[in-house]
């Protein structure tokens, strides 16, 4: 079968505006768009410019706009995609254009480590030196947060952070949510309150669009309003 | 393209899990810098599923002299037992500092750590497969990666992400520092250090059904043997059972470990025939053969080259019975489609978007897929890089992770091996590198320090031939997939190793289309590739050489173990254009060799 | 980034929450935008009664009768969302599923309408009435 | 499992989002009330200065229009400083941005809330 990508180009040393090239090829529905960008670059243009490494959707590199949404171009398979028409691949959106579909990270990363996104506990250990105990139900209650591989397809999907690189993110939110409910960890009320504030949780609009974008299939918008009502009532249950 | 220096006492290449352990403890002691091509969340470690193995017995008695056992005779007998020793008896205390970090490990109803059983891992009074791989999820690799990244945040780690190291710089036999290029603008960028810890990960890329990333590409060991140093046991490179049919993608041995069985296109458990007692949780290189002898004796389903791995309720439920299978309390083991879901989630979600099956209804096609690196840099306990086999240790150079072979894991590894290999001897590499460095100098650097690295680059950028990189690459993956994959054969081997050298002159007269500076990935790939040429020619040679069969390595024409002739390490060495093969001796303490059954 | 990558998400980025978020957002300033000008000129009964009669009258011109209905969509639609976000964000976040979510953007918008229609035609009729004097 | 509890310092970003919706529940039913007779049932050709005067010689209308104007504005003013705030990211701007919202505010809200209950209908 055929399908036509329209990619949004850019090359810094050449363009000076970012504009849409059209490639047509050869390939099967169950090629995933990665697969596509790679058979582009090898056959048709090496300048073709992408982030890529596991191809399977747990390294967090190919984040990207497919038909207008944030996803993965190695978790979209061409059979979930109308292929009669163009499919359109654009870099993610509110960071710094670098090259082609890569975008500068540097701020999502910096965001992420605003929240403090590390295991806090200064308590002594058990005497035993083994582990500390955890019940399945409290390791449970913080799982779905865990999950995430910092891809940023959620933070580049959220109107706020595309008008605000200063909002932390939903992205950021996720991975304080982590430990905020991690029932061994303690640094709890720094990491609210640093939510609490003018970059923090309330910055949310609840436009959903994080959650959708998740690869992942972490309920972003729900772990944030866990946390605003974390900080509203005190409570880390 | 200008050049900025950097000066650290030490340095890491590479930022997954042996790098980011190395990265703690050095940092404790010396400056210290990571430098990482990829972001190091993106790192491999974060593919690993199914566990990380340590004799903490939690649900049944388990001790660190069973583990060492069972990896000494994973190895076929070619690890090194003094260093497997040494990381099976560290393994507990390694696995509670990691808890300690906050890695959220799956738990038991008491509030431990949740352990499963995996392949290869056994009680050793009766045999049977024993819990030992602690787990969160079927995404251990990516909490231990996020966990140890997470630490180097709280504790102020210098990253230079997305820096591609290209060279390291030796001044008198010595480690002083490494060359890379800076991804985002093309500069290059000097990194003077008195220790340096290689922790770039393995070269998977190299096959054609592989789980490996894009970024598997070798560069550390290719960089090593560029210096002229030597590469050990580099024929042993593992076959996973169950990748998924034609992509690779790993369904991870903890499905077997919670009770999935392979099954023929006669609807046969055929693990049965091949290992009585294990089945399915035979070591990896069993399986993978068991699978290849199927599916060429025409049992692959439907004819095809793929069995299915059947994880159905249903299906483990009788097969548990049959095998009289128990949960840690001592009744029959019972499991609900939920409960797989629950314990499995990645992989279920791998199966639905890639194959469209869902695993609790439909069994999963699979095939062998290249998987891991036995060989690689060889090092001693203390993951200094040696430099022959007498065990001369080059100051000042260190190895950790998949890239190196200290050896662990000999012919075979054992799954759930290697996330443990790298959390115990990136902590070793970290410790003795900072110690190193704090009683050493810097080394004055050369003024052409960054020339090699910058040849290398220009050579590729300036070669104005007309064959293409990919095609190259994909008759180096096949070429390898045909002939040096899980069986081999002399002839096959040979012409593997010819049509390498022939693919290695067209890369003289490739051309690439991309000229420019920023995120110039077509450099960069093309750079890689040469890497994964270099590592196809030292494997096959390797390969051609060892005439017997043992682990990983399967010769048709020498069926048979050699203990005689062969139970000794391969060192292989690239000097003026020639391979150059020596042997030393494997370190055996306990356990004498002797026929391996599951 | 800034206000023009902004709009370029709201305008192409392609969801259903994206798109309730940014009608709630544009109803919001309107419906303000609106207030401000009608407490002020209602204000003028008290401090201008003159200016008041000119603005009643300004008021039942045609345009501002199509506006006027606008208003009332405006209203109804953010008042909805917004106790869809309420309940969803303060009451019940379990409910922030892209199937509930999906769902529930569409019973708003739909809801939205059946109560907006007959207000619309009420109102229309009344300018209808009035038209040509 | 116990439920733990922690000390958070609630700040204004919090207030605010709880204003927000407080006060949205509110002003649902005051708004739509308001609107529903004025703009719908009575519209605005039968609104004019003797209109106001009935529906405002009771006590009852007045204290609803200035708690629908108080909520609503404040809201609504709310609501803006938020907008503009996604807009306007330097700590000058915001800082000045929040002056003026809160004067406006505060012009609105008395002007209204002095004619709501200063008016008194004109003689005749
Ligand atoms: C799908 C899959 C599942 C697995 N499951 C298990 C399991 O369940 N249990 C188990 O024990 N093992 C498992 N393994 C094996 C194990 O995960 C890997 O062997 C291990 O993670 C390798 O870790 P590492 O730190 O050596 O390398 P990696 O984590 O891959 O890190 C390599 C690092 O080196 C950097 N790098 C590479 N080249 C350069 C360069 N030129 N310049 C700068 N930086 C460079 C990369 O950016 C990266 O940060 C699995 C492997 C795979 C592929
Ligand atoms: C009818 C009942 C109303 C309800 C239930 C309501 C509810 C809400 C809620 C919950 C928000 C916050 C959205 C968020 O933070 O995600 C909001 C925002 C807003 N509201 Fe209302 N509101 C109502 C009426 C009004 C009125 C009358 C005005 C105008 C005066 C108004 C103007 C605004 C504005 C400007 C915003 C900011 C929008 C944004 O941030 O994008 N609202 N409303
Ligand atoms: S929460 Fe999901 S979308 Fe966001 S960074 Fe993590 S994995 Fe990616
Ligand atoms: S898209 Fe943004 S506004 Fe909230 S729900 Fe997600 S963070
Ligand atoms: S390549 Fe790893 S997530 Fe797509």
């Amino acid at each position: 079968m055929q399908v036509t990508l329209k990619i949004l180009r850019y090359n810094p040393e050449k363009d000076a505006q970012p504009h849409y090239e059209r490639y047509t090829l050869d390939a099967e529905p169950t090629d995933r768009i990665l697969d596509v960008l790679e058979k582009i670059k090898a056959y048709e243009d090496g300048t073709l410019t992408f982030r890529r490494s596991c191809a399977h959707g747990v390294c967090g590199s190919c984040a990207m706009r497919i038909n207008g949404r944030n996803r993965l171009a190695c978790k979209t398979l061409l059979q979930t995609l109308d292929t009669s028409k163009e499919i359109t691949v654009e870099p993610i959106l509110g960071l710094p254009r670098v090259k082609d579909l890569i975008v500068d990270m540097t701020t999502f990363f910096d965001n992420y480590k605003k929240v403090m996104p590390y295991f806090i506990n200064d308590e002594p250990l058990p005497e035993d030196g083994r582990e500390r105990l955890q019940s399945p139900e409290e390791r449970e209650r913080f799982d779905d947060t865990t999950k995430c591989i910092l891809c940023g397809a959620c933070t580049t999907a959220c109107p706020t952070f595309w008008a605000d690189n200063s909002y932390v993110g939903p992205s950021a939110i996720v991975n304080a949510h982590r430990f905020i409910f991690d029932s061994r960890d303690r640094a709890a009320a720094e990491r609210l309150k640093i939510l609490a504030g003018e970059s923090g949780v309330f910055r949310c609009r609840t436009a959903f669009n994080c959650t959708e974008a998740c690869p992942r299939e972490i309920q972003i918008t729900k772990a944030i309003a866990e946390v605003k009502r974390a900080i509203i009532t005190g409570r880390l249950d | 393209m200008s050049i900025k220096t950097h000066q650290y006492e030490v340095l890491i290449i590479g930022g997954g899990g042996a790098g980011l352990m190395a990265a703690l403890y050095a940092s404790k002691k010396a400056s210290t810098a990571v430098i990482s091509k990829l972001y190091p969340s993106r790192s491999h470690t974060g593919a690993a599923q199914g566990g990380i193995s340590a004799a903490i017995g939690n649900l049944e008695e388990d001790h660190p002299d069973w583990h060492t056992y069972d990896t000494v005779k994973g190895s076929d007998y070619l690890g090194d037992q003094d260093a497997i020793e040494f990381m099976c008896h560290k393994a507990p205390e390694l696995i509670y500092e990691l808890e300690h970090m906050g890695l959220p490990f799956d738990r038991t109803k008491e509030g431990r750590i949740l352990q499963r059983p995996f392949g290869g891992h056994t009680n050793n009074e009766t045999g049977k497969p024993v819990r030992r791989a602690c787990h969160a999820a079927d995404r251990t690799g990516h909490m231990i990666l996020q966990t140890l990244y997470q630490q180097c945040i709280k504790n102020n780690v210098n990253f230079f992400d997305e820096f591609q190291v290209l060279d390291i710089i030796m001044v008198n036999g010595k480690a002083a520092g490494v060359v890379a290029i800076e991804l985002a603008t093309g500069d290059l960028h000097v990194f003077h250090a008195k220790a340096v810890i290689l922790t770039t990960g393995g070269w998977g890329r190299m096959w054609e059904i592989t789980s490996n990333a894009y970024a598997y590409t070798g560069d550390g060991a290719a960089m090593v043997l560029r210096k002229g140093l030597p590469l050990q046991d580099m024929e042993f490179f593992q076959f996973h059972p169950t990748g998924i049919y034609k992509l690779g993608i790993l369904i991870t041995e903890g499905v077997r470990g919670e009770g999935g069985v392979l099954i023929n296109d006669k609807g046969e458990r055929f693990m049965e025939k091949y290992a009585p007692t294990v089945k399915d949780l035979a070591s990896r290189d069993v399986v993978s053969r068991a699978m290849y002898i199927e599916m060429k004796e025409g049992r692959g389903i439907n004819g095809q080259r793929y069995l299915y791995l059947d994880v159905r309720p249903e299906t483990v439920n009788k097969y548990a019975a049959l095998d009289g299978r128990t949960n840690p309390d001592g009744s029959p083991l019972h499991v609900t489609g939920e409960e797989i879901l629950h314990k499995l989630p990645d992989i279920i979600d791998f199966c639905k978007t890639y194959l469209g099956v869902d695993p609790i209804k439909e069994p999963m096609p699979v095939q062998p897929t290249a998987h891991y690196a036995m060989g690689g840099i060889p090092t001693n306990v203390k993951t200094e890089v040696l430099a022959d086999e007498k065990g001369t240790v080059v100051p000042g150079l260190y190895a950790a992770g998949e890239n190196a072979c200290v050896s662990v894991h000999g012919a075979n590894r054992l799954g759930t091996n290697s996330l443990l290999d790298l959390v115990v001897f990136g902590k070793e590499a970290g410790i003795h590198a900072a110690e190193y460095a704090t009683g050493a100098e810097f080394a004055p650097l050369p003024d052409d320090a960054a020339d090699f690295a910058r040849a290398q680059l220009d050579r590729i950028r300036n070669s104005k031939g007309n064959e293409r990189v990919a095609d190259i690459v994909s008759e180096m993956k096949h070429t390898m997939m045909d002939h040096v994959g899980v069986f081999r054969t002399e002839e096959g081997m040979q012409e593997a190793l010819n049509k390498i050298r022939e693919l290695k002159e067209r890369f003289q007269h490739i051309h690439i289309d991309d000229t420019g500076s920023v995120f110039n990935t077509d450099l960069i790939t093309a750079w890689e590739m040469s890497n994964l040429l270099d590592l196809a020619e030292i494997t096959t040679a390797s390969a051609l050489a060892r005439k017997e069969s043992r682990g990983a390595h399967s010769r048709d024409d020498y069926p048979k173990r050699d203990d005689q002739n062969w139970l000794k390490h391969t060192l292989a060495w690239k000097r003026d254009g020639e391979i150059e093969l020596r042997y030393k001796p494997v370190v055996i303490t306990k356990y004498e060799p002797k026929e391996r059954v599951y | 980034m800034s206000f023009k990558t902004a709009s370029e998400g709201y305008v192409k980025y392609q969801g259903l929450g994206n798109w309730a978020f940014v009608l709630h957002r544009l109803t919001g300033l309107g419906v303000i935008l609106f207030l401000i000008i009608h407490v002020l000129d209602t204000a003028a009964v008290y401090f201008k009664p003159d200016l008041y009669v000119d603005a009643v009258s300004l008021y039942r011109s045609p345009v501002f009768g199509l506006g006027e209905i606008l208003l009332v969509l405006s209203i109804i639609y953010h008042g909805l969302n917004g106790l869809r976000v309420i309940y969803f964000d303060m009451i019940n976040p379990d409910m922030w599923t892209i199937e509930i979510n999906r769902k529930s953007v569409i019973w708003t918008w739909i809801i939205t309408l059946v109560l907006w229609l007959p207000a619309a035609v009420v109102m229309g009729s009344h300018i209808l009435e009035h038209l040509g004097g | 499992m116990t439920t733990k509890r922690v000390e958070v310092p609630q700040g204004w970003e919090a207030f605010a989002w709880k204003w927000m919706r407080y006060s949205g529940v509110l002003i649902f039913i005051l708004a739509w009330i308001h609107v529903l007779i004025q703009d719908i049932l009575v519209g605005v050709y039968q609104i004019d200065t003797s209109y106001v005067a009935t529906r405002w010689s009771g006590g009852f209308w007045r204290v609803y229009d200035f708690l629908l104007l108080f909520f609503a504005f404040s809201h609504g003013m709310n609501g803006v400083r938020q907008v503009l705030a996604d807009y306007i990211h330097s700590a000058g701007g915001r800082r000045a941005l929040n002056w003026i919202l809160l004067i406006l505010w505060a012009i609105v809200v008395v002007v209204g809330t002095i004619a709501i209950f200063a008016f008194t209908p004109p003689a005749g």
